[in-house]
Order: structure tokens, then sequence, then C-alpha cells
């Protein structure tokens, strides 16, 4: 039973190579070719009422080729790796996993839509990267600030609450070995862009 | 004594300082001896491998690489926090599955002179290792004050009984451990339906309203069963779901109160521990109605009503179950 | 022809599930490299390694042995007793001196037709990369004295 | 490595086109001059190509230069031996020849097919015909073997495919015996309302079957009974038969059903009720049962547990009542065996999101069979498990633990029709809203789709989606109280929330839980699901590995009624043709011992999964039982005397075609070696 796509190397249909794209890129073996279109995902999902599309119909797209339509859908962003679907699928197929692929190749491919998730991902990960470890003060209060100014006076209490109860730093705490983790993180890149 | 491999994760010496004290607290009795890995860094939640995979399984693959070199005795890592959990098991699992990532990601690992090799640890959750290792027994030698008539219901979210690649877990849905653990404590277990549903993650920084539906649902289900508290394993969900219950309650116009605590918090209490060496307090949505119950800080607060059992006794038999001669 | 290696390879099917599935194959059209050369045997139990070292030592470059899945044999259990010698004769292959990846055991129901042909394409492959096969100048390339060879690991395996 | 015994034959080679599926890829002509030129030396007298060798003309061909040539061995380059093997060995009998000294070269599904590179599949097509040809110069005239058939036959499994089978055979003046491990014959099906796809009552066409099978001259029925012991081979078996008490002693009891009414002891009905309705302790499943005799249930019986009661006793008219009876061994002696041991239903709880067991009003398929069927213990009363609600929505679940890798991969074939037949139920009897939750609705066969058509038109609503999960935490106004049914109706691309009164669990159908046992017992396979398998998926579905063992009925797959009762009479009608021959040809591929060079070492006799190998301890010898050898050859390859052959692949055969695949009987040729 194969574990990756089997599409014919002499196809030239670009649109076939997109399924095969999307597994190799994806952390473990997606199985995504072993979709059966049941919508157990769809059904499980807790945030698919604001899904652009059901991760069913995602997948479809997928195979259908429809690149710039899926890597443009807000389906992956709106994912909350609650992982019902993955343990539910009939098909063993790794969705949690393609969710976080296809949010990569959307960021690669700018092709995400407004949604302030890859912002925020972004955002967390700049400070992984500069302190080792994440900073939900800073993290919070910048995403806040730039998307929800509005939201912030609403939210200002529970942040005070975390503050006065010692639950947020105000100064992120940073690892002794950052150079090292910044040196792997680098080179973890250059693999990445090869690979 | 048990001695292990520890990973608090960032959440431990910040939002969920409640769960590292408590754990702190409880470990004495329990003889568990945690030895932090040293200079660990962050998992990367779930917002890394988001953007690029190689990276995000680097930086968790020097969390393991750290753990294999300082393992000695031990190879069992605990980590208390859902998304650590996951990520270092997923990280460890797929290393497995998919040679390609295990070869990228120790390249990367090189360029600090750091390698893991998948599979040489074993990544486990605090519940885990308090059930399986320590047990119901030993825990249960431990309680002086029994959580009698404190109605809770047991939260674990997703992260820990999900995807389970281990098969470490009753059940990926409906896992009993959690339940049985507050059980032994002499606390009153509701059948919580929604035990191992999303509290919204990360929703509440990304998309807000998404969030808010996610932990009405929770809460007022919770409500529902009139429970008097909710208790959890995770960081992240005690957050949302403590935390943002205020901005909820506004979005919904509802007005729940429902406190979230840790786990290792009520087995603290059980054990007759000070609520301060444990946290208590320092959740946003108070709970001192609640743990009055068990003669913990007493201001007044009508009962509510209790629900009538669930299964009817009358009509057709219910199939059995396994562990239904010991419950109720 | 082309002027790469081309290995000569000899498999060893079983009747009802291996053989079936290199019919499926067939019937199918799945394309597969040329240079394997089957054998009908009526369960991988009835392999004796003598067959191998015989095949190896008249110039074949390796050997398929091919059985049900596990569970699945027609004679019960055979197929485990060809998973045994198997193992025995890779080590033995290893103490005379050949590398013992030119012998391979595949499980192949006879639904497998495609996987069948997967298999043998990669065990061409890698036969490929490791090249002729010298067989040790101990051992003459006549099959009698190979067979001799044989009978000692036939002790030592059953 | 020729000597002049190979020389002395004459070989005979035959090269088919087949149309151009062969002769397309492979140079036929360079493959036929290859066989006279560099093989003459082997004995190839004549090689010819033809067209299409199967045919009644390609066969004259050979049987002309047999008799004309007199030919000693034929080789056939065709296509597979599957196929064709018997035909070219008929028409090597009929020219004169030993069968058994013809071989058949599979050049179209192992080169023809396969190959693209012409040169190449020439090649290869050579070199296995020249591997073909070494191999016939070592095969031995044969014959087959033949051994007589006992008249009788055992059935195993009183279920619907079960009596079919027995009944065939009894109406056709052969003896059965019947071993039914329940306490009455009738299986599953007797546990079901209405069949699909005609809705006619289970009882009303299956009572009469099982009276006949208790009436029958020909038939002896052994309920509340199982196999313990198979020994023998095909013809000439001899069964042990494990009878379990029934402390009712049958010459005496009349069936008058007193003592189950007088038994104060109630207990749930886990078989034949589904775990929904109650017994006694002293009980007969169902009104109907055949045979008429009550069982007393040991672990529940008063008596038994404590030494009171025999209320029973008491009151028999007829002093039936045994308590003393115990487990009762029988052997006899049958020629075939057919094993229609049916399913167990898959466990529903393993998939806890749909809350069976924890949410009172799920149901599962075979619990809704009760609860439908009138004589269930709701008299056929739709009711939620309270016991009085009628429900006014119920939400039927398809595929329940099938098609799904975290449970059963297959198909479970049934749920489909049952799920249509269920909605049916419940629409005529409630009037309820019925929702069918699928992911394909698969209704083949006769009258099934129009089926579909008819529950359509009722308007019984399908969502096309596997439920996610069926959950009492209400969300949205409408939901307290009811059981929400979560899923993705795919057809529509949005999540819904369908609130329902009822839930029904289309569960799929498990291989029984001690099937391997079985199948080790009688000697056969089970695949890696545990379904008995076959000995042919198409040709020879009911037929297993084992001479003489049939299978039928959902013990070989999953499938519906109608499919079982046709394998019921397909065994049947395999067997019969057996008795009817009086003995049976075996195929002569056998292992024989050489008793001057066996050494006794007797690592052949723990290697024989059939038993087949007997050591005489007087000349400390082994010897080979050839009805019961298969022809495996296990043991010939790890005889260390190498005192044991195996007929048809005997070392020499293997050996020489070894060599005759690497052309080491001809002048090496470029590029192979």
């Amino acid at each position: 039973m194969s574990t990756q796509p089997i599409v014919s190397p002499q196809d030239t249909n670009p649109n076939v190579r997109f399924l095969e794209e999307v597994s190799l890129k994806t952390a473990g073996v997606s199985r995504l070719e072993m979709c059966i279109q049941c919508g157990t995902c769809g059904g499980s999902c807790p945030s698919a009422a604001d899904m652009d599309h059901t991760p069913r119909m995602l997948f479809a797209m997928i195979r259908a080729g429809m690149r710039e339509e899926a890597l443009s859908s807000n389906t992956p962003w709106m994912c909350v790796s609650c992982y019902h679907c993955v343990v539910r699928c009939p098909q063993d197929v790794h969705i949690a996993d393609v969710m976080y692929t296809l949010k990569g190749m959307a960021i690669e491919a700018k092709l995400y839509k407004d949604s302030t998730a890859p912002d925020f991902s972004q955002t967390f990960v700049e400070m992984v990267e500069n302190y080792g470890r994440s900073y939900e003060f800073g993290l919070a209060t910048r995403h806040y600030l730039r998307h929800y100014p509005l939201r912030l006076p609403n939210m200002a209490p529970m942040g005070l609450g975390m503050l006065s109860k010692r639950r947020m730093n105000i100064r992120p705490r940073k690892i002794e070995g950052i150079d090292q983790l910044q040196a792997i993180l680098q080179k973890a890149e250059e693999v990445e862009a090869v690979s | 004594m048990k001695e292990y491999l520890y990973y608090p994760g960032c959440s431990m010496e910040s939002n969920a300082k409640a769960y590292q004290e408590s754990l702190t607290s409880i470990s004495k009795p329990l003889e568990l001896v945690l030895s932090e890995i040293a200079d660990w860094n962050c998992c990367g939640a779930t917002e890394y491998v988001g953007i690029s995979l190689t990276p995000a399984y680097a930086l968790i693959g020097r969390n393991l690489a750290l753990a294999e070199q300082q393992s000695n005795g031990t190879k069992t890592v605990v980590a208390p926090c859902s998304a650590c959990y996951l990520n270092l098991a997923k990280a460890d699992y797929y290393m497995r599955e998919r040679p390609l990532l295990e070869k990228n990601v120790n390249t990367a690992l090189s360029a600090g002179n750091l390698h893991y090799n998948p599979g040489s640890l074993e990544i486990r959750h605090l519940l885990d290792v308090l059930m399986n290792d320590i047990g119901l027994e030993e825990i249960e030698r431990h309680v002086v004050r029994p959580l009698s008539g404190l109605r809770v219901a047991p939260y674990l979210g997703c992260m820990v009984p999900r995807p389970d690649y281990e098969h470490r877990w009753s059940d990926p849905e409906h896992p009993i451990e959690l339940d049985q653990l507050l059980k032994v404590l002499g606390a009153e277990v509701i059948d919580f339906p929604l035990k191992t549903h999303c509290c919204g993650g990360h929703m509440t920084q990304i998309s807000p309203n998404t969030a808010f539906e996610l932990i009405r649902r929770l809460i007022s289900s919770a409500d529902q069963y009139h429970a008097d508290l909710m208790v959890t394993l995770c960081p992240m969900c005690q957050m949302n779901l403590d935390a943002y219950q205020t901005e909820t309650n506004r979005h919904f116009g509802t007005n729940y109160h429902m406190p979230i605590l840790f786990f290792t918090q009520l087995i603290g209490l059980a054990f007759g521990m000070d609520p301060k060496d444990l946290g208590v307090g320092l959740e946003l949505t108070d709970a001192s109605a609640a743990l009055n119950k068990i003669g913990v800080e007493v201001p007044k607060e009508e009962p509510k009503p209790r629900r009538k059992p669930r299964k009817k006794q009358t009509g057709l038999p219910m199939p059995k179950m396994p562990g239904d001669e010991e419950a109720e | 022809m082309t002027d790469q290696f081309e290995p000569v390879i000899i498999g060893f099917t079983c009747n009802w599930c291996s053989y079936r599935a290199a019919d499926l194959a067939g019937t199918a059209r799945v394309k597969y490299p040329p240079n394997v050369r089957l054998i009908r045997l009526m369960c991988s139990g009835r392999l004796d390694p003598t067959f191998v070292l015989k095949a190896l030592s008249s110039g074949a470059d390796g050997v398929m042995i091919t059985g049900c899945h596990p569970g699945e044999c027609h004679y019960l259990e055979q197929n485990y007793k060809a998973l045994r010698r198997y193992l025995l004769l890779r080590r033995t292959l290893k103490q005379m001196g050949i590398e013992p990846e030119r012998v391979k055991l595949v499980w192949a129901s006879a639904a497998e037709g495609v996987h069948l042909a997967k298999e043998i394409t990669t065990l061409v492959e890698e036969i490929r990369a490791l090249g002729p096969l010298q067989w040790p100048t101990s051992i003459t390339g006549n099959g009698k004295k190979a067979f001799l060879e044989g009978s000692s690991v036939k002790e030592a395996v059953a | 490595m020729t000597t002049e015994k190979d020389k002395e034959h004459k070989v005979g080679v035959y090269v088919c086109h087949c149309g151009s599926n062969i002769a397309g890829v492979v140079d036929v002509e360079d493959v036929r001059d290859f066989a006279a030129k560099d093989l003459e030396g082997r004995g190839v007298v004549v090689s010819r190509d033809y067209k299409f060798m199967c045919s009644s003309l390609g066969q004259e061909l050979i049987e002309k230069d047999i008799e004309e040539l007199d030919l000693d061995r034929v080789v056939v380059a065709a296509c597979s031996p599957h196929l064709h093997e018997k035909t070219f060995r008929n028409a090597c009998s009929k020219g004169g020849l030993n069968p058994y000294l013809c071989e058949l070269v599979s050049i179209r599904e192992q080169v023809s097919w396969v190959t693209t590179d012409k040169g190449q599949a020439t090649e290869k097509a050579k070199a296995m015909v020249s591997g073909g040809v070494e191999r016939v110069l070592q095969n031995d005239p044969l014959e087959p073997l033949s051994v007589p058939i006992h008249p009788a036959t055992l059935v195993v499994g009183g279920g619907i495919a079960g009596i079919q089978a027995a009944l065939e055979i009894a109406d056709s003046g052969f003896p059965v015996i019947m071993v039914e491990r329940e306490p009455s014959i009738g299986g599953h099906m007797a546990q079901f309302d209405k069949t699909f796809p005609t809705l006619d009552c289970a009882a009303c066409i299956l009572t009469p079957k099982m009276v006949d099978v208790g009436g029958h001259q020909n038939i002896t029925m052994h309920t509340w009974s199982e196999v313990v012991r198979v020994d023998g081979y095909v013809g000439n078996f001899t069964v042990t038969i494990k009878k379990k008490p029934r402390y009712i002693d049958e010459d005496l009891c009349t069936g008058c059903g007193i003592c189950t009414d007088k038994c104060p002891k109630k207990i749930i009905d886990e078989v034949f009720e589904a775990g929904l309705g109650y017994r006694k302790a002293v009980y007969t499943p169902f009104p109907q049962a055949v045979p008429k005799y009550p069982v007393i249930d040991y672990d529940n019986c008063i008596y038994f547990q404590k030494g009171t009661c025999k209320a029973c006793e008491k009151f028999c008219p007829t002093e039936a009542i045994d308590f003393n009876q115990e487990d009762e061994y029988i052997t006899i002696q049958v020629g075939n065996i057919i094993l229609a041991t049916g399913y167990d239903l898959f466990d529903a709880r393993r998939v806890t999101q749909y809350g069976y067991g924890r949410l009172a009003n799920v149901f599962t398929s075979l619990e809704f069979e009760r609860l439908s069927n009138a004589a269930g213990p709701t008299n056929g009363e739709i009711v939620l498990r309270d016991g009085v609600t009628q429900p006014s929505s119920v939400g039927i679940i398809h595929c329940v633990g099938s098609r799904d890798r975290n449970y059963n991969n297959y198909c479970s074939v049934i749920c489909c029709m049952q799920g249509l037949k269920f909605a049916h139920l419940v629409k005529e009897r409630t009037g309820a809203t019925v929702y069918n939750f699928y992911i394909d609705m698969r209704t083949a066969y006769k009258a099934y789709d129009e089926f579909y058509q008819r529950v359509l038109e009722e308007g019984t609503l399908f969502v096309r989606g596997k439920v996610a999960e069926v959950t009492d935490a209400a969300r949205l106004p409408g939901e307290e109280g009811k059981l929400i049914i979560q899923t993705e109706d795919t057809l529509a691309g949005k999540q819904r929330r369908i609130p329902v009164d009822m839930v029904i669990l289309s569960s799929g159908l498990e291989p029984r839980h001690d099937a391997y046992d079985v199948a080790k017992l009688f000697g056969i396979a089970c695949s890696s699901d545990g379904w008995f398998t076959e000995k042919h998926p198409k040709l020879d579905p009911v037929a297993t590995m084992t001479e003489g063992i049939f299978i039928a009925g959902v013990a070989q797959g999953p499938k519906d009624i109608p499919t079982s009762v046709a394998q019921g009479a397909a065994a049947a009608a395999r067997v019969l043709g057996r008795i009817q021959q009086g003995e049976i040809e075996l195929e002569p591929v056998r292992a024989s011992v050489d008793q001057n060079k066996c050494s006794g070492c007797r690592i052949c006799n723990t290697l024989c999964p059939f038993n087949a190998i007997l050591f005489h301890e007087d000349r400390m010898v082994s010897e080979i039982n050839p009805a019961l050898c298969q022809g495996c050859g296990t043991c010939v390859a790890a005889c260390p005397a190498g005192a044991i052959s195996g007929t048809g692949f005997s070392n020499d055969q293997i050996m020489s075609q070894i060599e005759g695949l690497l052309m080491l009987n001809v002048a090496p040729v470029g590029g192979a070696v």
C-alpha cells in the first residue's frame, strides 16, 4: 500500500504535482492521497463554522491541483490543532500536519488572506528566535495592538489581572544557548530551502 | 523515589505559575524527582510548524538532544504542558517515521554540536506518570482532606489524549485517567461530555470570536452539569478558560462563573497542603466559592440544586461498560 | 540492451500468492525490469537454502524469495519456516563473503501484483548497485559443490 | 551437465503468439529457433510457434507431434499455468503422453505483458523456455492419487448458510451431522425482524427450514455442542464433538416450557436479545427454537450457585430435569466438512465518539432488530431506552466499525441495505423523521436499489458524511435533551448538528472472536482480517486449501442472506459431487520418504502442519501419508538426509530449472550472464 502519492512522472499536467508537493512537505507520512472524502474531519472540526472550506473540501481542491484557492483558503489558519479529525479519520490522514504544511506554503506563496494568524505565528517565531522562550505579554499586547486596538481596552483588565497575579513576565527570559539555538535554526532554514 | 527529566515549557514560568508551584509542592510527598533539562528552549507551540518544517522540528530537536545528553539513569522526559508534551513526542515519533526529517533535523542540530537519536527518549505527560508510575494507591495514601462534595468537571483538552502515538491513554476521546484520579481524591466527578474538546487554543489571539465560542461551549456544558469547577492539566486550556472567561461572558452576554484549577492543585488540596503553596488564588475566575465546599477559605454562596443521575434505572437495560462496576 | 550492468535474478514464488501476484501484475500490465526469472514452488516453505546457493553459484547475481504474508500461508504457517531459513541463510552468506543483500525475502499476496512489481524493481536496482556477484573462489561455480555447501546450512536450519 | 539420460528424451517446444499478446512484444520466431537450435542438445526435437496454442488446432498440433515424433516431454511457452496447465496436460494425455510430463512456461504474464523492451523480453522468454525444458527433463510420469469418500458430511454452524447446506445434502439422501454452539439453530437471522429488500419476516421464511432440519431423517443435530478435535483427511475425517450439558433429558422433555415459567431467576439475555431483553435461567432462546428442549444456564441457576430452588425439577411433568448431566464427547466419521460459523457483531463501544453505552438512546443494529421484532422485548414497539417513549426523530449511522483503519478496513456489505430497512421500519411504525448518514450508498444486486428508491420516496433524509460524533452536550436552541449528531454534510459542504431522539449504529460484521482457533482446528487459513480463506477468491469461493473442508456464509467474508444461502447451497453441491464420485482424485504433488535414506531424526515430523508424517518407532523411520500431505514441501527442504522428495517439485527439477534459467545449458549469451 502506497504511503506517498503515486503520480506518474511522465504526467505533464502540473496540477497533479500539487498533491505530491503538499504530501512531501509534511512531517511524517501524510497519507493525503488516501482521503475518501467521508467528511469525518469537517464534521469533527470545532472551528469549521469559520472556515472557508472544510478540511475535506480542501483535500479535494489539493487533488484537483487548485493551488491558488487551496493556499489562500483560511481553513489551515482556523485549525486549532485539536486532533479530533486525526484520531477519527478512517484513513489515517495526518490532517493536522497537512494544515501546518499548507500554512507554511501559503506564507511562502504570500497567498493567505487577511487573516491575522500568519502574522501572529511570525511574531511568535521572532520572539522565540530572539529569546529562546516565548513571552505572552509582549506577544499578546503587540498582536492585539496591531490587530484589535479596539479590543485592547476590554482585554486590559485581563492583562492587568494576569500581571497583578504575577502570571505575565514584563520582560522575556533569554536562554543561555541562544547563539547555539540561532545557529541551529539558521542551518535548519538552509536545509529547508533545499529540501 | 522516581526520577525524571523535566521539560517545564514557557508557560510554567508565567501564566501557569500555579501549575508549577502545586507540582513542586506535591512532588515531595510523592517522592517525584524532576531534574529540569538545562537551558531548554520553547517547543514552538502550534505556531512554528505553521511557518517552516525543519526549523520547527530543529527547535524541538534541541530540547530532545539536550535531554538525551542529560539523561542519566532515566530516559523518560516529563512534560506538564499539553503542547510541549505533544511537540516533543511528535518530533520523536516523526523523526522515526520519516528518515528525511531525522536527517534534516540532525543536520540542523549539528550546527550547535548537538544530535538526537529518535526513540532514545520516552516522552510522557505528567498525568501519565502520576497514574502509571506513582499509582492511585500511593496517591490515595496521602489524601487527608478528601474533596467530598466538590463537583468537578475533568477537562483534558486535546493534545494530551490525542493523537497519542504510543497508545498511552485509555481512549483518545473519553479517557478515564483524570476521572479516576479525581475520584481517588474524593471529588464528585461528572461525566463531562466535552472533556477532550478544544479550549480555543491560539484562537484567542488570531480569531477571538472563534475562541470565545469554543470557550463558551466548554464552560456552559460544565455549568449544565452544575460543576463547581473545571480541572485541567494544560496551561493553555487554563489560560483560555480562566483569563478569557470574562471577555467570553461579555461577548455572549452570559454570566458564567466557572473556576479553572490544575489537577495538581486539587491533589495538593486533598493532601491537606496550604492553598498558598499550591498557587491557589492565582486564577482570575475566583474559586473561593467552590473551594469553600471542602473547607478551604469560606465566603457564602447558595448551593445549586443537584442534577439527577444520567443513566435511567428503569426501562430497558443499558449495555455493560468496562469499569461499570466501580462507577457509583 | 543497454550497456549498464544487467543483473540476473532468480525469484522463488509461492504457487498460491506471489506467483498469482506475478500473474496479476501481468494482467494489469504493470511494467517491471526483465531481470527476474521466476520459479514456482508450492510454498515458500519448500525453499531449500541450497536452491539459493545453487542459483548464486551458477551465475545469478541475486535471489528473490517470495511468500504469503505471515498468517496467510495456505499451508497454515510454512512461510514462517521460510522466514527462519532466510534469516539463517543471510548469515551463512555473510560468512561466505557474499553481500547478504543479494538475497531478499518479500511477502506478496495474490492481490499484490503492483507491490510485487515494485519490490522487483527496487531489488534489481539494489543488485545493480552491488554489481556482478563474484562467487567466492573458495567455492567454484560448480553447482554440485555449492550443493554440498548447502547441506551443512540445511542441518543448521532444520 | 548434459547427461546421457537427458539426450534420450524427445522434447517438443511450442511457443504461443496469443494473438499479439505475446507476439507483440516477444519475437516468438526467435524464441522458437532458439529452442530448436540451442536446445537441440538438450533433447528438443521439434519447436513450433502458433497463433493460439490453447485453440483446438493448437492442441492437436501437440497431440500429432506426440504420436508422430513420439515426444516424451512437452514444453508450452504461453500463458500462466493457472489458466491453461490443465488444457495442455489434457492435450498430452489425448496424445498418449503422461500429462505430468508437460510444462507450461508463462511468457505472457511474466514477459510480454510486463516488459517494454522487445529485445530484453525475447531474451527473458528464451531463458524461461530453457528453464522449462531443463525442468521437464526431470519430470516423472505421475498418476493422480485417489481416496474413497465417506458419504456423511459435517456441517458446523446452524445459521442460514449451514441450514441451507445441510438441507441440500440431506434432501439428496446423504447423512448430515450438524453442530451448533447455541441451544438452538437459526443463527443471527432468527433474531431479525424483516429482511431486505423484500421485507418478508425473517421468522416466517426461516422457521420452516429450521423445522425441516430438526425433523429430517438424514440430519443428526447436536446443539449446545462444539467440535473439539478433527483427525483424518478428505473423504475420511474423524471428528470429536463436545456436547455441553443441557441438564435436560432430551428423551423425556416435551418442550412444554413449564420449567421456564416456574424458574424464578431472570437475567439479561446477552445473546439472543442482544442484551435488550431478559430470559430465565432455564430457557429456550426463542419460542420457535429448534430443538424445543430448553437449557439450564449453569452460571445463573440458583441450584448450581446456591444449592437451593430446583423449582424446574419440582414442576417438570416428565421428570426431564437432570442436574447430574456432564460434558459428553462423541466421535463421528465424515467424508467432508462445511464450516458456516458466521460472525460476531462489531462492538460499538469501541467507537467512543458515538457514545454507545454512555448515551442511553444510542442502539446497535442488532438491538434495533430485537426492538422492532414483534417477538422482541417490546413486542415490536420502537421505543427509547426508557421503554415507553416513541422517538420523533431517528438517526441511522452507517459504516460503524467498517471501512475504518481504526477498526476494520473492509466494508461489511450489509450495512447500507440494513440502514435503509431500518429507515423504512421506523417510518412505518413511528412516522418519525429519519436520517441516514452514509459515506457511499452501496445498493448493488437485484431489487436493492429499487428499495433505496422506495425509502427515498417515503421521505427518509439522506446525509452524505461519516458522522463525527454523537453527543448530549447541547449547544444550540432545540438541542436540549436530544442526542446531537454532528457531521459534515459533504454534499452541502457544511458542518451540521442534527438533534434526534434515537441513534441506530449500523455496526459492522467481524470474524468470530475464535475464528483463528477454529481455522487451526480444521486446518484451514484465515485472511489477515480473520475471515476463512477460500481456495480462489473468484473461481473457487467455497472450497479451501484443505481438501474436504468447505466454507459458506459470513465466515468466509461479509455478505447478506441471499449470498449466504447461495454459498450454503454451493458448498453442498461441491460436497455432493464428491460423495457421488465415491472417491476423489488429488493432485499428485506429494512428498515421500526414502526409507533407506531416512535417519529417523524426526525433524520433519514437527514441521508438518497437517500431521501427515508418522514415525515408525519400530523401524525408526518416518513415513508420509499421501492423503494427508498437501504437498507444501517444507519437509523436503528440511530433511538433512535428503531422504524426502516431493513429486512435481523435486530437487532435481528445481535445480535443473535454475541451470536452465541461467542458460548454463547453452553457450553463455551476451548481457544476461
